[in-house]
């Protein structure tokens, strides 16, 4: 059994009230199971994703040892 | 070359500091555009006295990285300078910088426009503002 | 600002003493766009020595005012600083500055590319280079 | 009888060969009148004109105290 490295940023961050966790990877295909798990909703376009480090969609395959972040819109520059 | 710092930095002194490390970019370049990003006092209808940009650090230098080597790819450009603050900053502090050297001018603004415009919509980095109507997150562009 | 000078400058030094000298603009602005031109030691298959910018004196400060407040009048952009180098100059010696303070980034980098475009196809300079192959009228591009 | 301040810039100075002249305006209606007695030669759309610092056309009228240029195509920048 491993686990999966979860990340939120700003406003989902203070939404979630946490700001990284591990989770369990039994059950977890994608990144819509890792969200559900996480938030207990459904996914929601208004939340970007990235896996391991790189922008992904809601679809993208997820498994052990995978970092998975969730954030809003970025607003840098 | 990119950078990513909690501390604030002088972009003139960079660039200048930069250039007199590559004697070897010396005569080669005709053409420098840059574009400095910095905090304004005043955004979206009220004062601001400060502001935190939160990152999403190891991503933010990789995606970085990757737009520099896009923007190589399609210009003919030398390595550009691409310096962006995270942490707390107050009004006047400069965010961010970019800016590229090439022989022409054309290359070098759209270079240095690509870049900018690229790290504003898809590096992670979020601001967050203390203004005089509370604390709030600033809203995409 | 507009300055036309036989002695070299730094574009970068000269940016910060601008801004130095206007602590009014501290924190109103959020975007500044930068071009400097410099003299390349290779230019149309010849390895350049050196340059001499020949120039209208009176027309030359009259035009760059004139692109200057079109500028203005254009975007919302605070009063740019342009700096115009003429006489003999050698490689690697920046040519022109042109400076722009706004508080948006399109209003910079748009009123910044105006300036520099207006004034290499207006501003009464021209260059006449030293080659390996002889001395030369640089041609208009 | 006055005079025009004649001004020549560049290749143009140096196929005239001269740098600036004073001119009488007598017979001077406008700036092709000016080139035809400084050069010889009829106008050209490869030479520019300036009167009194500003872009004008070959007809553009001219008289006593006025400052007259021309110029190849500039290459600044």
């Amino acid at each position: 059994m491993g686990t999966i490295s979860v990340r939120y940023f700003a406003r989902v961050r203070e939404q979630l009230g946490k700001g990284q966790e591990l989770i369990d990877s039994e059950g977890i295909r994608c990144v819509a199971d890792v969200w559900r798990r996480v938030s207990g909703a459904a996914p929601s376009t208004k939340v970007l994703v990235a896996v391991n480090q790189e922008y992904a969609a809601m679809d993208h395959p997820v498994g052990t040892g995978d970092e998975v972040a969730f954030f809003p819109p970025v607003t840098g520059g | 070359m990119v950078r990513v710092q909690p501390h604030p930095f002088d972009p003139w002194m960079e660039i200048s500091v930069l250039e007199h490390h590559h004697p070897e970019w010396s005569g080669k370049f005709g053409a420098t555009a840059v574009f400095v990003g910095s905090l304004r006092d005043f955004n979206q209808g009220h004062q601001v006295a400060e502001m935190t940009l939160e990152h999403y650090a190891g991503m933010t230098e990789r995606h970085l990285e990757k737009v520099s080597c896009e923007a190589m790819s399609r210009w003919n450009i030398l390595d550009p300078l691409i310096i962006h603050r995270y942490g707390r900053l107050t009004p006047a502090e400069p965010i961010v910088l970019v800016a590229v050297w090439s022989a022409h001018r054309d290359a070098a603004f759209l270079a240095c426009r690509y870049i900018i415009d690229e790290l504003k919509t898809r590096a992670p980095f979020w601001k967050r503002e203390e203004t005089d109507a509370g604390r709030r997150w600033v809203a995409p562009e």
